[in-house]
């Protein structure tokens, strides 16, 4: 099980809880979980979310690979300038 | 790709001075930009805009215009596709109004015709009937439940119900319990901020010259950021195949993230189809002014809590933020970057965006931070002054560092934040004396850095120099560095390779010039298209020795025999394998495409001396000096040039730039003579302190840098300016009429 | 609206052309004579892209009417450099990276030129003042006045 | 739109007199060719003044000088004697624009665009300086002061040209001084400026004194109440504030994107001040 970190305002679509555990390898496999358990979650992801990966920060990378022990944290989907 | 530690690297052309290629075309004229092309048969395209900041449109009768002698197409937005996502539609829209107009200045209708005066001329034939509505441009105005509702049903589910429908984008970061922190400090400070709309303020207008032929085959050269991304907004506006669409970047004058979408490309295109000749648009600043995008307005609430020690024991900050007429995410970047310089056990940020009738926001430079990073840094600078504590040290003492919890939530790697810190501190600017009415003024800033989507192409000339073929537009020197890592990479000579810029049918896409990307995104992908025609030139010389491939090395532009059972062999220079390649299996080229991650993210620190006329109210810069950590420094000339460059815009943000509305929300000085950015009288020298702190997540250690020179200035100059003058302002611009009243107000 | 012919001199060449007579110099140049290297950034006179000299005189083309250039000596960008060699103030930019997209550099060193032709040895704020009508959004300035001080001091000892 | 270059001043007249539509005088072109990008006006005739004889001549006359009306800014500042002579009135014209707008835009230009925060007018108006305007039935001499009727508004009627602006001699113990406040260093128009012109008795006092405001109200204004605060006495502290108070009270400014009603009241009270202090300066005035 991966612990996936929520930013606040996703908490009301994930039963009131900031952290989530799902059963994940790879970036993508964590999307695709977070939106079965939690519908209310597609939307956004949809509209597109990043993650950071043991703190480095992946805008798109489905495979990216997960292990049990990472820290990961959704983010919006970002842009510069 | 993991920055490489073994063998510690002895750069021989990275970190060199060298001069650019595109120097000598830049200084003679003769470098081709936006606006300066031309084909045979050419049109003029000029465009109708609104003079309505929020109205319905009930008709456009266009008779008249198509009547008039020289004029060959007349396009209105039902000449654009009618299917594509919402964002797209969004850019479609503002690119020629649908229903209704959302600002003054949005584009309505245009017209080719055979000269730019017969253009004009036709624009004032074209009859719109208007009906006007309220309007609102105030953020905190437009969030009422009563104000004029600039569009409907564009809140995503995160918003809740019950507010305003201009209210369209929620969200909420942070960690831990501020309200805890705040019983445990000694002080507490809280604020409300409002900061204006600002222009990216290139100085080439927005220009495109647009040709499609009756097949429906289209060439487009333009002014931009990115040129695939023009590709897919383009291809699907005007609702074609991408692959028919070929889109050339011109030289670019400028863009700070303004340029990163589309505002007169696809309507160029539009007239090319209809017309059937090539049409050239060139906005005049007026336009660019009041039609296309300047960053966010905002009113940001702030509320930090100290001990006496200097401790921060909790921040929290709402942020509402107007990206004008469309729907616009910047708060969440902003919101995330609020607090990222602080290591805080207890922080929370609320985002909110709202619709006004402004012009669509397009991104400028770290957007959405500047004016967060502005409140938070204005409020900690308050409790310095308050709690009588060294600016400097509460930095230090607070300063996040590896392995924080960020407030945005991720652990932070390596990063650079206490070394630029010390780095200010040990500098003699911060130890200068001060006269009577002089203040300085210290704020950190931060962005993130991307790397993202890139595809690179290297070929092995066979008199052994090197072509590069890269996707990104140059804006400040990157070919300059992109050259210097391949022939780092390569060990040959700087003056041997040349990178050019692609157009979209030459090369696999590439993300837009921005998010600080390029050096260490298309760098990354140059050192790895390097490696990979090495791997294939050593792969030919140990077919000609007749040896394991794996025993071949490469060694400063060579390849060498290594291990032992290699033999002895004299190196074979990259130009000995290119003159022989036609013989050992045909042109040797290396190519690397992929999503890049890791850029890792980027701090900086600036120190600022004003002097505040107490009769005047005008802030006069004395000092200005830059610290940020750069990563590894490609080509330092350019990394110092991004930060003073950066540095400047801020300071234009602070003192004097704004976007001014009347009360029916028309822009009142959409010139460069009342939008007044920084003159070279105005500005102190900008001394530049570049630090390396090497980025985990490239081959070099290269880090993006153009992003975060702008988000410390805001804070620094109203610091220092509050220390000057014993006000404390909380609205910029810090414009002298603004100054007076608060130092009169003060008696 | 009827076209005026008229004769001039751009960058030491004899050069005619006809034009209306609302048509800005700059336009001349640009769409008319070829030479794309001054640049509309305003077409109001407050950014200096289009920096010219008329008759040895430092303006703006887009405050000037083509017409207006009758009998005039006009140079451009186009007329800085000299056969094969870079004028000293070229060098310098490129030496010093004073340029960042290029955009304002023509105008620029049309200016710097004008200031140095008159000025040999100008102080730094006499160069910031000089050049306050030529806007950089990229630079922040400070490298563009080291660069034009490095042009000044080679032209002074050459 | 058609275009003239006339070479005398009576065919300059001749030219406007026969011309029905709208007609605009080109001298420096710094404000008309903006006008005519801008679109706000779009005239059918444009009469060239600058190949008119003498109307690019400096010339002394009864110990003045007599400015001709397409003598640039850049001209103006590189005439040593007229700067020695008006130095207030040079560094007031020569504030317009940028170093390029200094090559075109001329003194006669900014009086005749009526632009309430031209910089050229209030230095002139404190000089007391004389504009000679050429007409129909030939040239007349008028005020600079009555020029100016409004924004964008002037005495000078459509079939007129202004060829040369006055400056007279001055006494001994002269000095006058223009400051402006804009909120750069350069290229802003005035939000607020103040001219100075003294002349001192041989004690030191100021024997005479005007004080001119501009961008403070629909045209430039003469303050008689400063000049009379002046007038017999050092610009010493009380002084100073005597002057500097009649002057916001002058002041009849509007709010706009420049600049507030509330900040040009009081700025150009410090303006006037601190131009005194220069022109008492200039004068040879010790304090």
């Amino acid at each position: 099980m991966v612990a996936v970190t929520l930013w606040g305002s996703l908490r009301p679509f994930a039963d009131g809880q900031t952290v989530v555990e799902v059963e994940a390898r790879t970036f993508k496999e964590v999307l695709d979980r977070l939106a079965e358990a939690y519908p209310g979650l597609r939307p956004q992801i949809e509209r597109g979310v990043s993650m950071a990966l043991d703190g480095k920060i992946y805008r798109e990378a489905w495979f990216a690979e997960i292990r049990p022990e990472s820290e990961v944290v959704l983010m919006p989907y970002m842009t510069g300038g | 790709m993991a920055f490489d530690t073994e063998p510690k690297r002895d750069f021989k052309v990275v970190g060199r001075r060298v001069a650019r290629p595109d120097g000598i075309d830049k200084v003679t004229g003769r470098a081709l930009y936006g606006a300066d092309m031309s084909a045979p048969g050419m049109l003029m395209g000029a465009i109708l805009r609104s003079p309505h900041a929020h109205a319905e449109i009930v008709s456009i009768d266009v008779t008249a215009a198509v009547a008039l002698d020289g004029v060959k197409a007349v396009v209105t937005g039902a000449d654009f596709a009618d299917a594509m996502d919402a964002a797209t539609a969004d850019v479609r829209d503002n690119c020629l109004a649908r229903g209704k107009v959302l600002y003054d200045g949005h584009a309505v209708a245009a017209v080719a015709a055979a000269s730019g005066a017969i253009a004009r001329a036709a624009l004032d034939l074209i009859k719109v009937e208007y009906r006007v509505l309220p309007s609102v441009t105030d953020v905190d105005l437009a969030m009422r439940a009563d104000a004029p509702v600039v569009q409907a049903g564009r809140a995503v589910e995160v918003v809740p119900v019950g507010l305003s429908e201009n209210v369209t984008d929620h969200c909420e970061f942070g960690h831990g319990d501020p309200e805890a922190g705040f019983a445990a400090a000694d002080l507490v400070i809280d604020r409300s901020f409002t900061t204006a709309a600002t222009h990216q303020g290139y100085i080439e207008p927005h220009a495109c010259l647009a040709s499609m032929g009756p097949d429906g085959k289209a060439d487009l050269w333009c002014t931009t950021q990115g040129q695939w991304a023009v590709r897919t907004a383009c291809s699907a506006i005007l609702g074609m195949r991408a692959s028919q669409l070929r889109v050339t970047a011109s030289e670019i004058g400028g863009g700070f993230g303004g340029k990163t979408t589309v505002f007169i490309e696809p309507v160029a295109l539009a007239l090319s189809r209809k017309a059937g000749r090539p049409v050239k648009i060139v906005m005049s600043r007026t336009e660019v002014f009041r039609a296309t995008g300047p960053t966010v307005a905002s009113s940001i609430d702030v509320k930090i809590g100290m001990t006496k020690e200097g401790r921060i024991t909790a921040g929290t900050a709402t942020l509402r933020y107007t990206g004008g007429a469309f729907p616009c995410g910047t708060v969440a970047m902003g919101a995330q970057a609020a607090f990222a310089a602080y290591d805080l056990a207890a922080v929370r940020t609320f985002g909110w965006n709202a619709l006004t009738n402004r012009p669509k926001e397009a991104a400028y430079r770290a957007p959405g931070a500047p004016q967060a990073i502005y409140a938070v840094e204005s409020v900690v600078d308050e409790l310095c002054q308050k709690l009588a504590l060294d600016p400097l040290e509460v930095r230090l003492l607070n300063a996040a560092r590896e392995g924080t919890r960020s407030s945005y939530g991720p652990t932070f790697e390596a990063i650079g934040l206490e070394a630029t810190l010390e780095a200010a501190k040990a500098h003699p600017h911060y130890a200068a004396p001060l006269a009577a009415g002089q203040g300085r003024g210290l704020s950190c800033g931060f962005w993130f850095n991307f790397g993202g989507n890139t595809s690179v192409s290297l070929t092995i000339n066979t008199d052994g120099t090197v072509g590069i073929t890269e996707g990104n537009p140059d804006i400040g020197g990157s070919r300059a560095a992109i050259s210097q890592m391949a022939a780092e990479e390569l060990g040959i000579p700087y003056e041997q390779v040349r990178t050019v810029i692609a157009d979209t049918s030459s090369l696999g896409h590439n993300d837009v010039t921005d998010g600080s990307r390029v050096t260490f995104a298309v760098g990354l992908a140059v050192i790895k298209a390097a490696r990979d025609a090495i791997a294939k030139m050593c792969a030919r010389v140990a077919r000609i020795w007749g040896i394991d491939p794996e025993a071949v090395e490469w060694v400063d532009g060579a390849a060498r025999p290594t291990g032992p059972n290699a033999g002895t062999f004299p190196p074979m220079t990259l130009a000995e394998i290119a003159a022989l390649s036609f013989k050992t299996g045909g042109p040797i080229a290396g190519h690397h495409e992929s999503n890049a991650d890791g850029a890792g993210v980027s701090f900086g620190v600036h120190l600022v001396d004003v002097e505040v006329d107490r009769e005047t109210g005008a802030t006069k810069v004395l000092r200005y000096t830059v610290f940020q950590d750069a990563g590894k420094a490609v080509q330092p000339d350019y990394v110092e040039g991004q930060m003073q460059g950066g540095a400047v815009q801020g300071i234009g943000w602070a003192l004097n730039e704004e976007y001014i509305h009347d009360a029916e929300g028309h822009l009142l000085n959409p010139g460069f003579l009342d939008y007044r950015v920084p003159v070279a009288s105005d500005l102190p020298p900008i001394e530049a302190v570049i630090l390396e702190i090497p980025n985990p997540g490239h081959p070099y250690g290269v880090r993006g840098v153009g992003e975060t020179p702008i988000v410390p200035p805001l804070a620094a100059i109203a610091n220092a300016v509050s220390r000057a003058a014993g006000v404390r302002l909380t609205a910029l611009p810090m414009s002298p009429p603004r100054v007076l009243k608060a130092l009169t107000a003060q008696g | 609206m009827k076209t005026v012919p008229v004769s001039t001199t751009i960058n030491g060449d004899a050069a005619e052309f006809i034009c209306a007579p609302d048509e800005t110099l700059l336009d001349v140049l640009r769409n008319r004579m070829g030479l794309t290297g001054a640049k509309e950034g305003c077409g109001t006179g407050d950014c200096g892209a289009c920096s010219v000299t008329l008759d040895g005189r430092l303006v703006c083309s887009c405050l000037v009417l083509g017409v207006e250039a009758e009998g005039a000596e006009i140079a451009t960008i186009e007329g800085l450099a000299t056969g094969d060699g870079l004028h000293p103030l070229q060098q310098a930019f490129i030496d010093h990276a004073a340029l960042q997209c290029g955009i304002c550099t023509p105008g620029i060193l049309v200016a710097a030129k004008a200031l140095l032709d008159k000025n040999p040895d100008p102080s730094e704020t006499e160069l910031r003042y000089w050049l306050a009508g030529n806007l950089c959004r990229c630079t922040g300035y400070d490298k563009i006045i080291r660069a034009v001080q490095a042009a000044a001091r080679q032209m002074r000892s050459a | 739109m058609r275009y003239a270059r006339p070479e005398t001043a009576t065919e300059a007249v001749g030219l406007l007199a026969n011309e029905a539509g709208v007609t605009r005088v080109l001298a420096g072109g710094t404000d008309v060719l903006v006008q005519l990008r801008a679109g706000s006006v779009t005239p059918d005739l444009i009469v060239d003044i600058k190949r008119i004889a003498g109307l690019r001549a400096i010339t002394p006359e009864a110990g003045g000088f007599r400015i001709g009306a397409a003598v640039s800014g850049a001209e103006l500042g590189e005439h040593a004697a007229l700067c020695a002579l008006w130095p207030g009135v040079v560094e007031g014209c020569n504030l317009i624009g940028s170093t390029q707008v200094q090559g075109r835009a001329t003194m006669a230009g900014n009086l005749c665009n009526g632009s309430p925060a031209a910089d050229a007018v209030p230095g002139l108006v404190a000089a007391e300086a004389t504009a000679r305007i050429e007409g129909p039935t030939g040239p007349r001499e008028c005020a600079v002061a009555d020029i100016p009727t409004g924004p964008g508004k002037t005495a000078v009627q459509r079939d007129e040209i202004v060829t040369s602006i006055f400056l007279p001699a001055r006494p001994a113990r002269s000095g006058d001084a223009y400051l402006r406040f804009i909120p750069r260093t350069e290229m802003d128009i005035a939000v607020a400026s103040a001219a100075v012109n003294l002349t001192l008795a041989t004690d030191g006092t100021i024997a005479a004194a005007r004080v001119v405001l501009g961008a403070v109200a629909p045209t430039v204004v003469l303050v008689t109440e400063a000049a009379t605060a002046l007038i017999g006495n050092r610009p010493d502290a009380a002084t100073l504030a005597t002057l500097q108070a009649a002057c916001s009270a002058a002041c009849n400014p509007i709010d706009d994107k420049r600049g507030t009603a509330e900040f040009r009241t009081q700025v150009a009270g410090v303006l006037a001040k601190r131009a005194t202090l220069i022109a008492y300066a200039r004068a040879g005035g010790s304090l």
